[in-house]
């Protein structure tokens, strides 16, 4: 039990994906102009990456490791993320038309967020097991929502914010990213 | 004769953002003079320098806006800047670290995102924590308080400190040392009682760490000025102390080597006082509504208290405030107050006239 | 499309079409590998061989995939242009491969080379498609060294270290300190250094447009107002 | 077997990515069946932003089909009468950054015109009629023809086919009823100003 | 018409796969040796580095010994780890021992302690930690050469109350504003030869567990 | 019974009442020429009944209502008409209306009157109508016709009648001398309305404890009755309805709603000072209690005014002093708007001139920057968050503006009042309102032009198609023909065909009587749309939204326009 405590805690707070890891950046600055825009990307990515978490484990611990296909990492989990996406999609259609008018549009851009892909290639590396890898990969959507929809609130009150005319758009918002992150380095130690 | 078309009201009571910044700055009297007698003139000279590079940035950056300089330095809003910068940097810091972290709160934390009303984060703490992060070294060599000091030294005079500050001299030894969380944090292993003992910072102490004690309650009573005053209302800083104090005492049990420390040494000690306070009470980065500014609150009171335990850093106002300011537009957007004739609080993302 | 001039190519690649600077696309890398010149020349030149790669293949097979299958395709292709770059740089460029550690993996998700794999080489020819994956990787690639540059000499005081890694021994020596030995600004080689410096390029990227935009304001013609304009009620007997 | 099959590399390689291959690709076969896009609701939003004064200065025969051009990847500040409000918020709805208003596709008129037609000069040649996209305009041939105020979006495609000229087009007049408050001026300006008057004082 | 779909999408991605299935298993077997090699080489380094090429010629990576769980408490290891002998001519001459703390002042700090047949260090190398970037960094040897102050340093040739940091002491300086750091390191070096004492037998007398010596070091 | 409750915010702004309560009511000379708004309230627009060169009596009726919430105006004098045109009115926009201006004669000769002493014998419907013809409409603010406030409607009943006495405002004092010097009057109203209402439950009058004088005279009246006088802290706005019967019954007006929705109907002491007039005296409302005040005026004072006396004549007689005045304001500091001139004409709603001097109400200082300090949020009387509509506003947010409850904000002032970055809110707020309004107006004419533009090119596309067909038969007959022609029958031509066709599109095409029966029946279409559209309307008003009430005013207009023009063309075919 503690021991996934401190899996969530390391990968939403210490190491977040986003924040520390600088993985999932594209999304994080594409779609955090709106709140509900970046709640929906979050809810999706969430999905995807514990899914993929647990489909990649699956595919790297019975194929590519007892064929001694490392090499082939890259590529069968970017195919193996395509799929998953494709069937996140497929899924949500059938079961809830509802959603899927809130998350379809952000669901083909999942395939190149590389936080999907990222946590696919790490949790490989560190060697872990079934449940742990699942929980990486649900840490890391839960630590890429909880800054992307923090940060499109603020995107959203920076929108009458007097910025200089150079810094509008993505370089303050680049700017506010990094005074976030300085604000997440106090989470370094926690476990 | 025309007359003008204004719109209504007409007329306007007397307080002023300038005047509600000179309150703040005043009110900042006890903590700094109970700093000066506890840790020398270090503070003092913290903050004649933070003050006069927080003004030229400011005007610097104003004129490269192209905005009227006069009209916003009149506002006060950057020695406020300054000020709490000062105060909260190590008494004695070297003078290039002081000018930094000014710099980095006015220009980058504050001008670049439209000066003051504008900035998301407090450009106070973005500049400390910037130092922290970048200069630990400078940034935790903590003068010892008054009372600690060993026979026969003394806190070096004004002249000594200017040239300590300025050209780089080394204190005499001894006039340097931890801070009480700082200690507190490093006592691994030992049972509370035993470090209360032990240490000099506890065992020569009125309450809480020497020292230290008694300038956060030099806030505290600058706090409450406020508070009367009506610059801020109670719900940032009463939630941030409340849980700071609640979550130690969950914690406290009974002083064991694994407890992260008591209640009132929480409250007493570091910047609890002054955050809460000075800082979280900076009204530009905190949450809007008094329902918001109490979630405010207490989200950093838990962080405080949660980075102070197990975190890397002993004090960690500045990083909670952080934190806190960058999910206060969020918090903002789910508390809006109950308006008149509505029969429920509405959420900012909430389409139409209704419900 | 089929209009773009290699002029154009090359001017969108470097600058007005930026991939990091303005699309903002590949910022993982971007920001990640940025802390030091040496690490951000791997990456780049990783990079850039992988755009030049795939844009060329893509654009040779664009009139034989259907839509269907399209973006898995390319994705396969880019994908094996990765595990090349991935295996050989393993071999070749051991610790400057541990350093950039998941990154050059991750170099198949950066959006930046799915993007001009879609919008330009599966609609353009081979040479077009070729110098726009050498322009576009190009772009990137000084983004990522002046990046790389800044963060390190204002971050650590150095320029050039570590070059070793990427062109052997006779780099080890290149290293300067202009700031003396003990100088460093942590900020900026950590994370928050990265966003903080990435937006101040933006900005001076913006900053230096507004010139070359007022100047050309200048010596262009006034656009004759409402030229454009069309009956939406076709012709009038 | 499967120890067979990592004995040879190649072949371990082989199977794996062609079974990846053939899975996947049947599963996005199947869904590129089964989902296929029908219209495009994105058409419709543009369309609901544009003023929908059918003036054709955007270049496009009416608002729609500009709305069908902007979701093909076409710039959003083609339209004059929609203003920088109109171009704001369509960059609001395709998250893309707002520029200016091209203007040579025409300006913004701070006030709405609408056509006038000056009633005992009219022939009733029935030209304007043909010319106005929303039939604003009243009268049979060889009879005076007018203008339905209230249906006249001020696209002002009447006014060159009318062989005497007798169609202006007027400021809609505002009145108690229109008016309301302007926004107050931002505060650089408030001191500009002053600083200006001051000055002329001074000289 | 789906099953047309499937069949036509299947055939091209397949075709794909195909194709670059064979572009990359070529590329590995083209590479795969070199990359054995750099694998090697970089695994071997840290240990090549406490005990040099010239003082052993057995292969370090392969020569291990796993730590007795009794002592993994001692070593601060939570799931045992290998010790490394080095040899020379079949003769062991050093043990290389990783060793953690978790009393740095943040997470824990993870080293190797080589140690000669003697007892005196041949030579500490940190090979993770989290220390403050700055502050109890310096125990990296990239940031500073603190670490090579211990290079022949044994128990018995310092006395205990050498064994600490300088400000309590000791022999061995602290870093100016962190003292928690290097008084871990230190503390868990002498743990550490503590350890090296009581097995040191068992250590060296164990014969080989390969015969190693006649692979020999990777050449640089 | 006397509880009351408290609301949150509010203000305390210095009260200056004392200047004008040191002299009792006032009366002026008649000045030389009246200038009378024909629109002074809420409503629709009438037709004006005078004509240029005409001599009015005073009280005379010079407009005639067309539409159920019009209301007429009166001759405050008797006189000449001398102009029916555009004059600068009373309106924050310092623009012009349609005035009727009367040369008086210096008689000030009524009409005759027929005042009915036992109103009790009449039914709420006869009175009402009276109440109507009076031209009364609500003087404590909005100015809306007061008998439709009081006119039953089917589904709610009033079973509380709150008479609003707070008069919140600095400064003003209309009421208060009111209260004091009309007190029979007042009760005498009171007593008017409760038998229109049909004896409510509860009869409270709602006061604010700075009025001593007042409530001391009102209690010595209303002893026995069951009058309930209730004073209350005084706090500005407790006098704005909403916020009025939170205190007094602890209920709150829903949102968009209107007390009725409670059973509560709130009535200004003018307004039920002028019912009693109009139904007992006879008089219609030509007359009301201003207050002129200030430091630019050497006399401060209240005065029974005509209504349609120029402001100037007001301030002449009050010594003002034109340099030391800051600003001219109509109505108190806190919610009255500056006047540009002083041609103005007092209205039925003017219960205060202000005119105060540099010192007393300086320039404001440019705004500085929103510290979001909270203080607005602290002063709003509804719980707004008026930082974050600036903010919005600023941002041009309309979603975000109206999802903060922008339309529920009452325009009090209270937080830019307090504001210490001195940000005129107010007037963001009014902008952004007006801009919402627009932006909802415009984007009915959007659509309806899209509607008509679509039908438009459906309906040339089927022209066009019929066009073809047609050709296409044509061709299909002359080739017909020149193969017959060819074979047998040279002699019948191309041209004959034409004119076949010629005949047939002749026959085809309407007669003028069908013509005719087809305009006429647009036109009943078209006026029974209108009927529909006003009905909405009317509940839009009673019980809807503002964006309701803007749509469906859009909806009364253009279907207005629609009968125009079908009767336009009957005209045209008839003629
Ligand atoms: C942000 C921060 C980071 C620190 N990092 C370290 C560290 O990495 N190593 C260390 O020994 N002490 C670290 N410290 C602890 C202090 O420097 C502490 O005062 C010091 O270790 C006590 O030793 P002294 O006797 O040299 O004062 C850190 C303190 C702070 C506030
Ligand atoms: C557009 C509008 C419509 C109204 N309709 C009614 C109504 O149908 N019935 C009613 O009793 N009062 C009605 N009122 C009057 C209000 O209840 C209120 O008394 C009036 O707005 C004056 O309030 P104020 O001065 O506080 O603004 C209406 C007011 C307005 C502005
Ligand atoms: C902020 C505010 C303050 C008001 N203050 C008063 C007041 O002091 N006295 C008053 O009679 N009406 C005041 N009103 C107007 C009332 O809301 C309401 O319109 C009036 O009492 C209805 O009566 P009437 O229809 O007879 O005018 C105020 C309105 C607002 C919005
Ligand atoms: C009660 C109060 C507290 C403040 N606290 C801070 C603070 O912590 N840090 C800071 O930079 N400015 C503070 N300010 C000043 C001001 O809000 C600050 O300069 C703005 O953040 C700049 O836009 C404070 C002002 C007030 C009134
Ligand atoms: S310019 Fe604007 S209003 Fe005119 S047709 Fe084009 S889109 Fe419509
Ligand atoms: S009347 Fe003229 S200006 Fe008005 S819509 Fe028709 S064509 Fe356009
Ligand atoms: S009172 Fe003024 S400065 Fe304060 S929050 Fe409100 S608007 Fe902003
Ligand atoms: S004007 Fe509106 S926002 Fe301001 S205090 Fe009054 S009700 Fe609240
Ligand atoms: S590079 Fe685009 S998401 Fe990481």
């Amino acid at each position: 039990m503690q021991e996934f405590a401190v899996i969530l805690v390391s990968s939403i707070l210490i190491n977040n994906y986003v924040l520390v890891q600088f993985l999932g950046l594209c999304p994080f600055m594409g779609v955090s102009k709106k709140l509900e825009s970046a709640i929906g990307m979050s809810a999706a990515t969430t999905f995807v990456l514990t899914l993929t978490a647990m489909a990649s484990y699956i595919v790297n611990e019975l194929v590519l490791m007892p064929l001694g296909l490392i090499y082939l990492r890259t590529i069968a989990f970017i195919l193996v993320i395509a799929a998953v996406v494709q069937f996140t999609k497929m899924f949500i259609e059938k079961t809830s038309p509802l959603l899927y008018r809130v998350l379809g549009v952000f669901l083909p851009l999942i395939t190149t967020n590389c936080a999907v892909l990222g946590v696919a290639l790490q949790n490989a590396s560190k060697d872990l097991n079934f449940m742990q890898s699942s929980l990486y990969g649900f840490g890391a959507g839960a630590g890429f929502s909880l800054v992307l929809i923090l940060f499109s609130a603020m995107r959203e009150r920076l929108a009458a914010a007097d910025i200089p005319q150079p810094f509008e758009g993505a370089a303050i918002a680049m700017i506010t990213a990094g005074l976030m992150s300085l604000a997440f380095m106090g989470f370094s130690g926690l476990v | 004769m025309a007359f003008k078309q204004i719109s209504s009201p007409h007329g306007h009571n007397p307080q002023s953002t300038s005047w509600v910044m000179q309150l703040v700055l005043l009110s900042t009297l006890p903590g700094f003079i109970a700093l000066s007698y506890q840790f020398g003139w270090g503070t003092f000279i913290n903050l004649i320098i933070a003050v006069m590079t927080s003004l030229v940035a400011e005007a610097a950056m104003l004129a490269l806006r192209n905005r009227p300089i006069a009209f916003y330095l009149k506002d006060y809003s950057a020695a406020v800047t300054a000020v709490l910068l000062a105060l909260a940097l190590p008494p004695l810091a070297s003078w290039w670290v002081v000018v930094v972290g000014s710099l980095f709160a006015i220009v980058v934390a504050k001008q670049l995102y439209g000066g003051i009303g504008h900035n998301p984060f407090n450009p106070a703490m973005v500049g400390y924590v910037v130092l922290l992060i970048s200069f630990p070294i400078e940034m935790t060599t903590w003068v010892t308080p008054i009372s600690l000091l060993p026979e026969g030294v003394q806190h070096p005079g004004l002249w000594e400190s200017l040239s300590i500050v300025f050209a780089g001299n080394t204190p005499i030894d001894g006039i340097t040392g931890a801070t009480p969380l700082d200690v507190f944090k490093h006592s691994s292993g030992l049972v509370v009682d035993q470090i209360y003992h032990d240490e000099a910072l506890f065992n020569q102490a009125s309450f809480a760490g020497v020292g230290w004690e008694w300038v956060n309650v030099g806030f505290l009573i600058g706090g409450i000025i406020l508070l009367k005053t009506r610059i801020f209302t109670w719900h940032a800083p009463l939630a941030m102390l409340g849980t700071l104090a609640l979550m130690s005492i969950l914690f406290w049990d009974s002083g064991s080597s694994a407890s992260p420390g008591s209640p009132v040494m929480h409250l007493f000690s570091g910047a609890s006082m002054m955050g809460a306070f000075f800082i979280l009470t900076d009204p530009v980065s905190s949450a809007v509504s008094n329902r918001g500014r109490f979630i405010y609150g207490s989200l950093i009171g838990l962080l405080v208290y949660v980075i102070r335990a197990w975190g890397n850093y002993p004090d960690a106002v500045a990083f909670a405030v952080l934190l806190g300011n960058f999910a206060a537009p969020f918090i903002d957007n789910y508390t809006l107050p109950r308006t008149y004739g509505h029969t429920a609080r509405r959420k900012a993302t909430d389409k139409g006239e209704d419900e | 499309m089929s209009d773009t001039t290699a002029r154009e190519v090359t001017e969108n690649g470097l600058w007005h079409n930026n991939p990091a600077l303005v699309q903002l696309l590949g910022l993982c890398p971007l920001l990640a590998v940025s802390s030091t010149m040496a690490n951000a020349l791997g990456l780049g030149l990783a990079t850039m061989m992988v755009l030049i790669g795939s844009n060329t293949i893509v654009s040779l097979i664009r009139n034989h995939v259907n839509d269907a299958v399209r973006l898995p395709v390319f994705v396969i292709i880019i994908a094996t242009f990765v595990t090349c770059a991935e295996l050989l740089m393993k071999a070749y460029t051991y610790d400057l491969y541990q350093i950039l550690g998941i990154f050059v993996p991750l170099i198949v998700t950066n959006c930046a080379i799915l993007g001009r794999a879609e919008a330009f080489a599966s609609k353009n020819n081979v040479s077009l498609a070729a110098l726009d994956g050498f322009m576009m990787g190009m772009g990137f690639l000084l983004v990522l060294v002046a990046l790389g540059a800044i963060r390190e000499l204002l971050g650590q005081g150095t320029l050039f270290l570590d070059m070793h890694l990427l062109f052997g021994p006779i780099a080890a020596n290149w290293l300067i300190q202009p700031f003396g030995p003990n100088y460093s600004f942590l900020i900026i080689v950590l994370p928050p250094g990265a966003f903080l410096v990435t937006g101040l390029l933006i900005a001076l990227k913006n900053i230096i447009d507004n010139v070359l935009r007022t100047r050309a304001d200048e010596s262009r013609d006034k656009p004759i107002k409402g030229a454009k304009r069309v009956r939406t009620t076709g012709h009038i007997s | 077997m499967i120890d067979t099959i990592a004995q040879h590399p190649m072949l371990a390689a082989l199977i794996a990515l062609v079974s990846l291959g053939v899975i996947f690709g049947g599963l996005l076969g199947f869904a590129a069946e089964k989902f296929k896009v029908h219209g495009d609701p994105i058409v419709e939003q543009i369309d609901n932003l544009l003023p929908q004064t059918q003036c054709g200065q955007c270049g496009f025969p009416g608002c729609r089909p500009y709305a069908q051009s902007i979701a093909d990847g076409d710039a959003i500040n083609k339209c004059p009468p929609g203003g920088q409000n109109t171009i704001n918020a369509i960059a609001n709805l395709l998250d893309v950054p707002a520029p200016a208003l091209d203007e040579e596709h025409g300006e913004e008129e701070e006030i709405k015109t609408i056509a006038y037609i000056r009633e005992d000069e009219c022939i009733g040649c029935t030209k304007c009629i043909q010319a106005c996209p929303v039939d604003a305009i009243l009268g049979a041939a060889k009879l005076m023809h007018t203008v339905i105020v209230s249906e006249c979006t001020g696209c002002d495609l009447c006014v060159e086919p009318c062989p005497v000229d007798c169609i202006d087009m007027l400021p809609v007049v505002q009145g108690i009823v229109q008016w309301h408050w302007p926004t107050p001026p931002a505060t650089i300006d408030l001191i500009a100003t002053s600083k200006m008057s001051s000055q002329e004082d001074a000289a | 018409m789906i099953i047309k779909s499937i069949r036509s999408n299947s055939i091209a991605l397949a075709l794909f796969a195909l194709i670059t299935a064979m572009v990359l298993s070529s590329v590995d077997n083209l590479t795969r040796d070199k990359i054995d090699y750099a694998e090697r080489l970089a695994a071997q380094r840290a240990l090549l580095e406490i005990v040099p090429p010239e003082r052993h010629n057995n292969d370090l990576l392969l020569d291990t010994q796993p730590v007795p769980e009794a002592f993994w408490p001692i070593l601060g290891l939570n799931k045992g780890g290998n010790i490394h002998i080095a040899r020379y001519n079949g003769e062991s001459i050093a043990a290389i021992i990783p060793s953690v703390t978790a009393d740095g002042y943040s997470g824990d700090i993870a080293m190797i302690v080589g140690v000669n047949s003697e007892g005196t260090i041949a030579g500490v190398r940190v090979v993770q930690h989290k220390e403050t970037p700055g502050l109890g960094d310096k125990i990296d040897l990239k940031k500073n050469d603190w670490i090579l102050a211990f290079n022949g340093k044994s128990l018995s040739n310092t006395t205990p109350s050498g064994w600490t940091v300088k400000k309590d002491g000791g022999q061995f300086d602290q870093f100016t504003g962190a003292t928690i750091t290097p008084r871990a390191v230190i503390n868990q070096i002498v743990a550490t030869l503590d350890y090296f004492n009581q097995d040191n037998d068992r250590l060296f007398n164990q014969p080989p567990t390969k015969d190693t010596i006649s692979t020999g070091q990777v050449e640089k | 019974m006397s509880r009351t409750w408290e609301t949150p915010g509010g203000v305390h702004p210095p009260e200056n009442k004392l200047q004008s309560m040191t002299q009792s009511i006032g009366h002026l000379p008649i000045p030389g020429t009246l200038v009378i708004p024909l629109h002074q309230h809420i409503g629709s627009p009438e037709t004006v009944d005078v004509t240029i060169g005409q001599t009015v009596l005073k009280g005379q009726k010079l407009t005639t209502a067309i539409h159920s919430d019009n209301l007429p105006v009166h001759a405050s004098t008797s006189g000449t008409v001398i102009a029916i045109d555009d004059h600068p009115v009373a309106h924050p926009s310092g623009l012009n209306a349609l005035c009727v201006t009367i040369a008086s004669d210096g008689k000030d000769q009524w009409i005759e009157r027929t005042g009915i002493a036992d109103f009790r014998r009449c039914g709420p419907l006869d009175l009402l109508q009276i109440i109507t013809d009076a031209g009364i409409a609500g003087m404590g603010g909005a100015g809306f016709p007061a008998a439709i406030k009081l006119s039953p409607s089917n589904d709610k009943t009033v079973d509380t009648l709150i008479i609003n006495a707070t008069e919140c405002e600095p400064y003003i004092t209309a009421d208060d001398a009111a209260m004091r010097g009309k007190t029979q009057d007042l009760i005498q109203g009171i007593e008017v309305v409760c038998h229109i209402l049909n004896g409510p439950k509860r009869v409270v009058i709602g006061i604010e404890d700075n009025k001593p004088q007042a409530i001391k005279a009102l209690r010595s009246y209303v002893q026995e009755s069951s009058i309930k006088i209730v004073p209350f802290p005084t706090k500005y706005p407790s006098g704005g309805e909403k916020q009025l019967i939170y205190i007094l019954t602890g209920r709150e007006v829903p949102s968009g709603g209107l007390p009725i929705d409670l059973g509560m109907v709130c009535l200004n002491i003018g307004t039920l000072i002028a019912i009693k007039r109009a139904i007992v005296d006879g008089e219609p409302l030509i007359s009301r209690i201003t207050t002129v005040t200030g430091e630019a005026c050497g006399v401060n004072r209240n005065y029974e005014v005509l209504i349609g006396t120029p402001i100037s004549h007001l301030l002449t007689h009050n010594e003002f002093d034109e340099n030391n005045c800051s600003r001219l304001i109509m109505g108190g500091p806190m919610m009255g708007f500056s006047l540009t001139s002083t041609d103005v004409p007092v209205v039925k709603t003017t219960n205060c001139i202000l005119a105060p001097s540099h010192s007393e109400i300086p320039v404001d200082t440019p705004a500085q920057a929103c510290i979001r300090c909270g203080l607005c949020a602290e002063a709003c009387p509804v719980s707004l968050l008026p930082q974050q509509l600036f903010w919005y506003a600023q941002a041009k947010d309309q979603e975000r503006l109206e999802a903060h409850n922008l339309f529920d904000c009452i325009e009090c002032g209270a937080c830019s009042y307090v504001c210490p970055s001195n940000i005129p809110l107010v007037q963001h707020y009014r902008s952004s309102k007006g801009e919402i309004r627009k932006a909802n107006i415009d984007k009915i004419d959007a659509d309806n032009a899209r509607q008509r533009f679509e039908f438009r090119k459906l309906r040339l596309e089927q022209a066009d198609k019929q066009r073809q067909a047609k050709r296409e038969a044509r061709r299909l007959v002359t080739e017909q023909a020149r193969a017959a022609s060819s074979t047998s029958q040279p002699g019948s031509s191309a041209a004959d065909i034409i004119a076949a066709a010629q005949q047939r599109a002749i026959t085809k095409k309407a007669s003028p009587d069908q013509q005719k029966a087809k305009l006429e029946r647009a036109l009943l279409a078209a006026q029974s749309r209108l009927q529909e559209a006003e009905k909405r309307l009317i509940e839009a008003t009673i019980n809807g939204s503002t964006k309701q009430q803007t749509i469906c005013s859009a909806s009364v207009e253009s279907a207005r326009q629609k009968v125009d023009q079908a009767q336009h063309r009957l005209r045209e075919l008839t003629d």
